[in-house]
């Protein structure tokens, strides 16, 4: 609830967002989406959702890119966009 | 055909910026969301259910019918993905 | 892929030392839920990560034969049951469906802790069942389709 | 002017991130990288939420301070964050796993078929397989 700590979080969750969809390489992509959920979690905890922070922790920053980077492993990394 | 796409965005997202200007301002304790349901649940939660992490006695007591469907939906997607791509063929295995 | 193991002194034996102290951690994550934040999808989800880090360190071998496949999709109908069986349980006590105050009648305390242990029941179910649906979907999409289920041996003789 | 902008930057925020998510899905040509804009999309939509149950000032996180031992006390409601955005979205980040999970699948066979994640190729090569049918 300390609005400058907010804009902070959010600059950074914005860089990483444009980031992630502007690589071309897939697997940098998906490592740069998984530092997107921690800055949302720690954005979260700021906000006092510790419940919403925690699962985001926990699922998206480890299963999401586990998924992720399985799936790309099994077809390509390449991508032309 | 990128450039439609991004005016498409552009024109989506001003709306929706032009949208903000009528709601409540961030952290307003009095706006309506955060005056209707859930101070009820606020206050009764700890006498009625002893637990006092509000956002568990609400999700598995207030609303179980909810939390139950949304496990039921991750089951689903366990199965659709064992369907999809566990081995029932030979063909597919020389493919991977 | 990532089915191809690399033996890594390092890697194993850091994983080794790592996975029971996460594993207590999930679970008392989940027993804690009504404490402190946390809950059934977070346990579970930690449960669901030590696992993979045994897949990641040791190969799919090591870890389908802790818990194979059709194991993992009975544990995940399973947690399914025990929440629709507690509503159910409420159902037949003479309440509504999900209604934990019934269940002060067969446990013998008074109807607010009925409720809590309730909740605690649930969350049981719903971190079995997301542990072991997680664990499946992880299984199929990063592991290797082709290879067949080794049996299962006892516990002492399992050398990962 | 201030006091305006401060209560509103976060909105703005989620609006532009909700528009990067919805131009990587409607304008890139890869799978994974429309699953990322879906993902983004996603995440942005719970933020919104969870932003709406924040409370300014002197506001504890909804667990009931003290545990056990005050059950005579009275609980303020204005003394607590609004616990049901954070329910709701609770569920809402477990599902997008699940749909993550089911779309790479999807993924990994259209790649399994088609041998290319690149949409484009894929409607070329599905034309040139109904020509050959006719």
């Amino acid at each position: 609830m300390i609005w400058q700590l907010d804009f902070l979080f959010l600059i950074l969750v914005l860089i990483c967002a444009l980031a992630a969809i502007n690589i071309k390489d897939l697997l940098s992509a998906v490592i740069i989406l998984g530092a997107f959920s921690f800055f949302m979690c720690l954005l979260w905890a700021e906000m006092g959702a510790v419940d919403v922070a925690f699962t985001e922790a926990a699922v998206a920053t480890s299963v999401c890119t586990i998924l992720f980077v399985g799936a790309i492993i099994k077809t390509t990394r390449r991508s032309k966009d | 055909m990128k450039v439609i796409i991004l005016i498409f965005v552009i024109l989506s997202g001003g709306l929706l910026i032009y949208g903000t200007m009528d709601m409540p301002a961030w952290g307003d304790p009095q706006s309506p969301a955060n005056s209707y349901v859930s101070p009820r649940y606020i206050e009764e939660a700890y006498a009625k259910t002893e637990t006092p992490n509000i956002v568990s006695a609400v999700l598995a007591d207030y609303r179980g019918y909810d939390t139950m469907g949304e496990t039921t939906v991750i089951f689903t997607a366990a199965l659709v993905c064992a369907f999809l791509l566990r081995k029932n063929s030979d063909e597919d295995e020389d493919k991977s | 892929m990532l089915t191809t193991v690399y033996e890594n002194l390092i890697v194993q034996t850091v994983c080794r030392i790592m996975v029971p102290f996460i594993q207590i951690y999930a679970l008392y994550v989940i027993a804690h839920g009504h404490y402190s934040p946390g809950g059934g999808f977070q346990g579970g989800v930690i449960l669901t990560a030590s696992l993979a880090l045994i897949f990641l360190a040791f190969g799919q071998g090591a870890v389908t034969r802790r818990i194979n496949r059709r194991l993992a999709v009975i544990l995940a109908s399973a947690g399914v049951f025990i929440y629709a069986g507690i509503g159910l349980l409420c159902l037949l006590l003479g309440g509504n469906f999900l209604d934990y105050a019934q269940l002060a009648k067969i446990l013998g305390v008074t109807i607010p802790r009925a409720r809590s242990l309730g909740i605690l029941g649930v969350e049981v179910g719903v971190g079995l069942a997301v542990m072991a649906a997680m664990y499946s979907i992880i299984l199929d999409i990063a592991g290797s389709p082709a290879k067949p289920e080794t049996k299962s041996r006892p516990i002492s003789e399992n050398k990962p | 002017m201030l006091d305006f902008i401060i209560g509103k930057f976060n909105f703005w925020f989620y609006v532009i991130l909700m528009a990067v998510g919805l131009f990587a899905m409607l304008a890139k040509r890869n799978l994974v990288k429309k699953l990322i804009g879906m993902n983004i999309f996603q995440t942005a939509i719970i933020l919104f939420y969870v932003s709406i149950g924040v409370k300014k000032g002197n506001v504890h996180v909804p667990i009931i301070v003290g545990g056990h031992g005050h059950e005579g006390e009275l609980i303020q409601a204005a003394d607590y964050l609004n616990p049901l955005p954070h329910v709701l979205m609770l569920t809402a980040i477990v599902v997008s796993i699940a749909t993550t999970g089911v779309a790479l699948a999807i993924i990994i066979m259209i790649y399994r078929r088609y041998n290319t994640l690149n949409e484009d190729e894929i409607i070329e090569i599905r034309q040139k397989q109904l020509e050959a049918e006719v």
